[in-house]
């Protein structure tokens, strides 16, 4: 008897998953108690509507994540990604087509910049991309201030974000699914999404086996790239407008989510639906902590210490 | 002869992780100048044992007695202070510091409560010297050195604490000859001053030179303690495995007639590590590499498998010069080259994901279509090669970190064989592999082989050489020196040839 | 060393003193053309750019580029010691006069005691410094507050449920600001109960706040916030709230929405600090310069248009880019660009 | 011998070759500032940019013990923002009030640092969101302490930090040494020092070797917090008020973390030196100075300022092409 055989087991939801859903319903009660409109379906809608443009931009930050890897230019690839879609539309109806890809495009070009400078010169992601962030900033800058720049959403993108094509069921949510079920499908069906662990796990043995890790790379930052500018592209439909600093709320919040569902930073574990929950759980909290009639000061104390306490409960790593 | 009372002692240890049980009801006595030998196959429980005993993970059940008083050990430094240390199987050094840090690492000597640099050095290079290891610099990053130095190293720093019982776990398993010649008089010396000494190790004819006495696990549980030299080897190893063993290497092949070779090599150079590397690998044939570590073995299967730049010269296969420029490169299609490499923690396994994610890895292609993973395809593959291997996991969803050493090595083979290779690069593989196992992988490199593949085989064991290998090549200084075959290819000509002494055989040096 | 003398300024209908009691100055006279530097801080938003353009656009003036022989602005960032050491940098180059988007009012007292034994003219402009020492040339924030609460007033003569989008937390902005709002609805008399949410001076931040405070303490009888008012009018849109009396800020955007919903309720006053206001700066800098006589804070009128006064193509531009600031103009000073001449400047050019 | 001497300065080399790439790097670009600035090699000049300067080598220095060990501390700034906040109510009054004022304020940052290694040790949380959370505490705090700007410093104190020594040396600069000698140097001889680089290295080998592996950490975290302090201390010294900007805390932590990378520590832990860090916070300081010897375009300079950092961390990248095992991509 050399060889011990228990058929697979059925793989179990994660319990830090499942915890993390436990404290979505938990965060929901404690806000019913300050008004029951929390629990009203339409707060809950909205929430989710919102919870999409980080969930969409949290999904290309968690392919980064684990690689081992980080992608702190979110907040000007937004941007990038919302400005430069409006602006496709003052080229006509071509434009106006081709708005929402042009914007993903844009995005994805800087991912690729970030791939090519952390898979090629092996520059490390977080100041690559702290210059990179710094870079499309500048652009930004330069574009606004001297293209007397067109930026007002199209249609299409106020569809994609605020429209309804499902009764009920805001679109921006709709795109979260496709977006969120083709992440599932890619992270745990494809040959990308396992090089994606293995690389996270150890880079060396995954060259050794012969995984192209440097193309890998490249394109986990072009996939986070492009995720940002179509959060961009969402927001900038629900705001029907780009602005400069729209970026600037999802960097650390897309960094929490991911972590906060359960994946780690140092790349190589980590599930999607861990990263849904962490979305849920940061939205949520924000936008319970926005409408309780509390000073600013009080809002960040608890903002910090309701992640702490979370993250305490089910975050915790294994003892060395 | 009264025997010395034991110095520390075990009894009715168990440990269990999760449902796999590690160790049962396991006993031992270590007593003071004595070297206790444990033996086991792989997944025995020795490192689980030793881990106890260092502090490093405590027991279920069980007591442990230390000058005859019960005692327990919080962490690894508890077990320091009582006088207990190892030197583990998964090496324990700090790759960013230097040799000297880690030598003195538990313990630095402070001036003024800052680490006084000088006396650190003086103590190193005395560890260094002591471990018979004076050639390594006490400057140099532990990360820049090979396994073998670093295993010296490893050994130095447990000197340096001046233990009262020292464990080796498997510490010479990437030693070379040489090297381990020198533990051993260390070894011995240390005996002679009083030391209790554990030594773990899967080559038995080390056990027969050294130990005193032994214990032999099987299945976690102490089956039986004896002074050595009352067993013969077979004996011992049938304990080991519970059944009966014979003849470790599978018979050589007569001479094959002339076959096109599958991979040629004219005159490989890279940098000043190798130079002039020439000769020829038909399919069935099994080369060895031998010769002192270091000698440039270890660069030959890199250059081969696509890891180095700027080689010069040609690698010809199937007739067709070709430049491979990445393991990807090597693995593929037409070529199809497998590396088992030497350090299966940093090259091998990705060691928290799952056994069955680290089998498909490098064969992903052949268990996808379009990028999309067929599972049911992988999962047939993994079942012929648990079949092939016989590896022991309880699942092939546990991650691979939970296996034993032994274990993780086949997973590392196994993961190559998916790939069906025809051309299979070896570094080591055996290191830290029971006898059992080591056989089997003697059977299955053999089988292999007489499916056609052509086989370059590393090893630092010369009698895995002389029994497995159908032609081997004494590397010296990056060059291949000798080339043995036949009957040459024996200890006498190996140790011969890998300290270059000029002989009969010096006119048939194949490298310039 | 600036000599305090007695009013009025050399140009009164522009360079107004802030109160009563404000000091007049004049600065012994320095022979032109000058170096004057402008030391902004963060520069990445719609405001600050186009803050900067005017300030470009009103250097290249004529009649001012004429007096000037060297025009330099430094965007440093968010970080305040970087904008002190702008100007410490500035004085030891030896610019005549230093214009300055302070980042925090009260974290240049060492500066200006450099700029001062150095004798250069410190001018801060919008967030204004805390000091008699250098001129302030600002708009009474706390006055705008005070305008947007008086316009809820007017509307809402049983008082109500109002929300208040703020700004950034711990700026004397916002709270100067929402000091002006809360003492005004206060003092009213009438029984307001204010919903507090954070909008950040920000579209999408404020539409989201603007959207939960809807779904959970709604709906509201009036609104004010300070900026990022277009998406809170986005977020009732979206929600469809009921359109209410509005006091904001002076977005293009915001004035567009007020102009094509003043019918259905949304009955706004539109107020703010124009980028303009830099313009008024450089002037007061060389006017200061030219030895003439300044008021040590020079009070800006501030631009402000109600309903049902909103003109198009003159307060709002509907083809336009919504996040204009459109205050862009200071006739008494002679200042009069208009925002889309100065955003779309380069495009004219090319 | 004499090989193991020679063996000695190459392995030197080796170690500090980050840090020397930094003060190459820093040195470079001074040059190129200084030699386009209008007042030229002054003492004013280097004064101004000395003081800004210091400010993020602070900081920088925090991040660096951080980092050392593979974590990261993204509350950085915010201590400093926190410790900013403090300072401008309690740095203030007669000599002994204000001496006590600046010990609460540095041991508020040790508290700081202290409570984000106990999460971080004993709660076993990842450093990077467990510091993102404990940012916003800081914040919370700060806002607390100021909700608008304001406060006041002991001026005649902070005139003299700010200062120059002798009409020559800035004082920051000989505060910023004076720093580096009384913790640094102890910290990185010391035993606990040492484990912070093993634990950074190989956290599992460390605690097999029986290192102190959570004294280390915490050390680590602890010390951050107090070196963050000193920044915030120094911020109201340099401003004579109190603020809790939101922004520019986040700014610092991450200019942090650029400074760190640019003086050759390896975010992967186990390698670097706040020495390098202090390089890497004055060269990154330099790359904003430069903007004013260069005529650049108001709304250019954003673009030349990510341009000019691109360009400083892809030279440290030069390297990679000689590589000549691609195994030593992966170290
Ligand atoms: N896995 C990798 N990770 C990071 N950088 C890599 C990796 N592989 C290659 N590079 C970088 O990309 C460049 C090109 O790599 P490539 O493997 O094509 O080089 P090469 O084999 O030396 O080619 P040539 O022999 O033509 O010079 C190299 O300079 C190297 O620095
Ligand atoms: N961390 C762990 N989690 C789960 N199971 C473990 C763990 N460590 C060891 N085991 C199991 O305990 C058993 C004993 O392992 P141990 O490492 O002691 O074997 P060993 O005798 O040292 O083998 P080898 O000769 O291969 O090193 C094995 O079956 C192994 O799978
Ligand atoms: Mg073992
Ligand atoms: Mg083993």
């Amino acid at each position: 008897m050399r060889q011990l055989r228990v058929p697979t087991r059925l793989r179990g939801v994660d319990p830090a998953v499942a915890t993390a859903f436990g404290c979505i319903i938990l965060l929901l009660l404690a806000g019913s108690i300050y008004s029951p409109n929390f629990l009203s379906p339409d707060y809950l809608l909205q929430q989710l509507k919102v919870a999409s443009f980080l969930g969409v931009i949290a999904t290309g930050m968690m392919a980064v994540i684990l690689l081992g890897q980080i992608d702190l230019s979110v907040p000007w690839v937004v941007t990038t990604g919302a400005m430069m879609a409006c602006a496709a539309t003052a080229y006509g109806t071509t434009g106006s087509v081709l708005a929402i890809p042009f914007g993903i495009f844009c995005g994805a070009a800087i991912g690729l910049v970030n791939g090519l400078a952390v898979a090629y010169l092996r520059i490390p992601s977080m100041i690559i991309t702290l210059a990179t962030n710094a870079v499309a900033q500048g652009l930004m800058v330069v574009y606004t201030g001297g293209f007397s720049p067109q930026d007002s959403a199209t249609p299409a993108m106020r569809f994609l974000a605020t429209g309804y094509t499902i009764p009920g069921l805001p679109n921006g949510v709709l795109v979260w699914l496709c977006v969120g079920l083709a992440a599932v499908f890619m992270l745990t069906r494809t040959t990308f999404g396992r090089s994606l662990y293995a690389i996270g796990n150890r880079e060396r043995a995954a060259y050794m086996s012969g995984i192209n890790t440097r193309r890998i790379t490249l394109l986990a930052f072009v996939i986070s790239g492009g995720l940002s500018a179509l959060g961009g592209v969402l927001l900038a439909g629900y705001a029907s407008k780009a602005s400069q600093s729209m970026g600037d709320a999802y960097l650390l919040p897309s960094i929490a989510a991911v972590v906060l569902g359960g994946t780690h930073v140092l790349g190589g574990k980590g599930s999607y639906l861990g990263t849904v929950a962490g979305v849920i759980l940061i939205t949520l909290l924000q936008s319970i902590l926005s409408v309780m009639q509390i000073e600013e000061a009080g809002r960040q104390l608890i903002y910090g210490a309701v992640i702490i306490g979370m993250l305490l409960l089910y975050g915790r790593q294994k003892p060395a | 002869m009264t025997l010395p009372e034991p110095l520390f002692r075990m009894e009715g240890i168990s440990k269990r992780y999760g449902g796999a049980v590690a160790l049962k009801d396991a006993d031992i006595a270590i007593r003071p100048g004595a070297i206790h030998a444990v033996l086991g196959e792989n997944g025995a429980g020795k490192s689980t044992l030793i881990k106890i005993m260092a502090g490093v993970v405590a027991p279920d059940e069980g007591r442990m007695l230390l000058d005859g008083k019960e005692i327990a050990f919080a962490s690894p430094a508890a077990a320091n202070a009582a006088g207990i240390v190892c030197v583990f199987q998964e090496l324990s050094l700090i790759p960013d510091l230097s040799v000297a840090d880690n030598i003195v690492i538990s313990n630095p000597p402070l001036k003024f409560g800052m680490i006084d640099r000088r006396r650190q050095r003086r103590i190193a290079e005395e560890a260094l010297a002591r471990a018979g290891a004076s050639d390594i610099h006490p400057s140099a990053l532990v990360k820049d050195l090979p396994l073998s130095r670093r295993q010296m190293v490893e050994i130095a720093k447990a000197l340096a604490r001046k233990p009262r019982l020292m464990i080796l776990d498997e510490a010479t398993s990437a030693l070379t000859q040489s090297d381990v010649e020198k533990v051993f008089t260390m070894l011995k010396r240390l005996r002679a001053e009083g030391m209790a000494l554990i030594y773990i190790s899967h080559r038995m004819h080390e056990i027969a030179q050294l130990a005193d006495e032994c214990t032999v696990f099987r299945n976690g549980r102490s089956i039986e303690s004896y002074p050595a030299g009352t067993k013969t080897d077979q004996q011992v190893v049938e304990l080991m495995i519970g059944r009966e063993y014979s003849n470790v290497f599978p018979p050589k092949p007569a001479h094959r007639g002339e076959v096109m070779p599958v991979l040629s090599c004219r005159d490989l150079s890279w940098g000043d590590r190798l130079s002039g590397i020439t000769f020829d690998i038909r399919p069935g044939e099994i080369i060895g590499v031998g010769g002192l570590d270091g000698q440039g073995q270890r660069e030959l299967l890199l250059a081969l498998f696509g890891v180095l730049r700027d080689v010069k010269g040609e690698v010809v296969i199937d007739g067709r010069p070709v430049t491979l420029k990445s393991p990807r490169d090597a693995k593929s299609g037409g070529i199809s080259m497998a590396l088992i490499p030497e350090d299966r923690k940093t090259e091998g396994l990705m060691l928290p994901m799952t056994v069955r994610e680290n089998l498909s890895i490098a064969a992903l292609d052949r268990v996808s279509r379009n990028g999309v993973i067929d599972r049911a395809a992988e999962r047939r593959e993994i079942d012929d090669l648990f079949k092939l291997l016989a590896i022991k996991a309880a699942t092939i969803d546990m991650p691979v970190a939970a296996l034993s050493g032994g274990n993780q090595q086949k997973v590392v083979i196994a993961k190559w064989l998916m790939n069906r290779p025809r051309i299979i690069l070896l570094n080591d593989p055996t290191r830290g592999i029971d006898v059992g196992t080591k056989q089997e992988i003697y059977l299955l490199l053999r089988k292999l082989a007489d499916a056609g593949a052509a086989i370059i085989f590393y090893s630092t064991d010369y009698d895995e050489l002389i029994g497995c290998c159908d032609r081997v090549l004494v590397m010296y200084d990056g060059s291949i020196i000798r080339q043995l075959e036949g009957a040459e290819i024996n200890e006498h000509e190996l140790i011969g040839a890998a300290l270059n002494i000029a002989g009969d055989h010096a006119a048939q040096r194949i490298a310039p | 060393e600036p000599k305090v003398v007695s009013g009025p300024a050399a140009e009164p209908g522009c360079m107004v003193p802030w109160a009563a009691d404000t000091q007049f100055l004049q600065y012994p006279k320095k022979d032109g053309p000058y170096r004057i530097a402008l030391a902004n801080g963060y520069i990445a938003n719609t405001w600050r750019i186009q803050m900067v353009q005017t300030a470009k656009a009103y250097a290249a003036q004529p009649d001012v580029a004429a007096k000037l022989k060297e025009f330099k602005v430094v965007s440093t960032g968010e970080d305040v010691p970087a904008q002190i050491s702008a100007i410490n940098n500035f004085i030891d180059a030896g610019y005549d006069a230093i214009v300055v988007n302070a980042q925090n009012p009260t974290a240049f007292g060492p500066v200006i005691k450099r700029a001062k034994e150095a004798g250069v003219v410190l001018v801060a402009f919008d967030n204004i410094l805390d000091t008699k020492d250098a001129i302030n040339v600002n708009v009474d924030q706390k006055g705008l507050g005070v305008l947007w609460a008086d316009w809820l007033v007017k509307h809402l003569p049983n008082g109500g449920k109002v929300l208040e989008v703020r700004g950034v937390a711990g700026t004397s902005v916002d709270t100067d600001r929402h000091n002006g709002i809360h003492e005004t609805l206060d003092a009213s008399g009438k029984k307001f109960t204010v919903t507090e949410v954070v909008g950040k001076w920000d579209d999408g931040v404020a539409q989201k706040a603007t959207a939960d405070a809807i779904a959970t303490n709604g709906p509201f009888d009036g609104i004010t916030a300070q900026g990022g008012d277009t998406g809170v009018v986005q977020a009732m849109i979206d929600a469809k709230h009921p359109f209410v009396p509005f006091g904001g800020e002076t977005e293009n955007g915001f004035r567009k929405f007020c102009a094509a919903h003043a019918a259905d309720g949304l009955k706004c006053s539109s107020a703010g600090t124009g980028p303009a206001q830099v313009a008024v700066a450089i002037k007061t800098a060389i006017a200061a310069l030219e030895g003439q006589v300044v008021p040590q804070a020079v009070k800006l009128p501030t631009a402000i248009v109600s309903d049902p006064d909103f003109k198009e193509g003159e307060d709002y531009y509907p083809t336009q880019s919504d996040n204009f600031f459109v205050g862009n103009s200071f006739p008494t000073c002679g200042i009069n660009f208009s925002a889309q001449e100065i955003m779309g400047q380069s495009k004219e050019n090319q | 011998m004499n090989k193991h001497a020679s063996g000695d300065r190459r392995f030197w080399y080796a170690q500090q070759k980050g840090t020397l790439f930094a003060a190459l790097l820093f040195v470079a670009m001074f040059a190129l500032y200084v030699s386009n600035h209008p007042a030229g090699f002054t003492p004013n000049v280097v004064q101004t940019a000395s003081n800004k300067a210091t400010l993020l080598a602070f900081v920088a220095m925090a991040q660096c013990l951080v980092v050392i060990t593979a974590g990261i501390d993204l509350s950085a700034g915010m201590v400093l923002v926190l410790c900013n906040c403090l300072a401008s109510w309690l740095v203030v009054g007669t000599p002994l009030q204000t001496g006590t004022g600046i010990v609460v304020v540095l041991l508020a940052g040790l508290g700081c640092g202290m409570l984000n290694g106990l999460i971080i040790i004993f709660g076993r949380l990842q450093p990077i969101v467990a510091t993102i959370a404990t940012s916003a505490i800081f914040y919370g705090l700060a806002l607390l302490l100021r909700p608008t700007p304001g406060g006041s410093v002991n001026e005649d104190l902070a005139d003299a930090f700010t200062s120059k020594l002798f009409g020559i040396v800035p004082a920051s600069l000989v505060v910023l040494l004076a720093v580096i000698v009384v913790i640094w140097v102890p910290f990185s001889r010391s035993a606990i020092g040492r484990a912070a680089y093993a634990v950074g290295s190989a956290e599992n080998a460390a605690y097999m070797s029986a290192m102190p592996v959570k004294r280390a950490k915490f050390t680590a975290y602890a010390l951050a917090g107090l070196l963050s302090a000193i920044g915030g201390l120094y911020l109201t010294f340099f401003s004579y008020t109190g603020e809790a900007a939101f922004a520019s805390g986040n700014a610092y932590t991450l200019y942090s973390i650029a400074a760190v990378v640019l003086g050759g520590v390896s975010l992967a832990g186990g390698k670097g030196s706040a020495v390098g860090a202090v390089f890497g916070a004055l060269a990154f300081r330099t790359i904003g100075d430069l903007l004013f010897v260069f005529d650049f375009d108001p709304l250019w300079q954003p673009l030349f300022q990510g341009v000019v950092l691109m360009l400083a961390i892809s030279i440290g990248c030069i390297g990679i092409a000689r590589v000549r095992n691609r195994l030593e991509w992966f170290q």
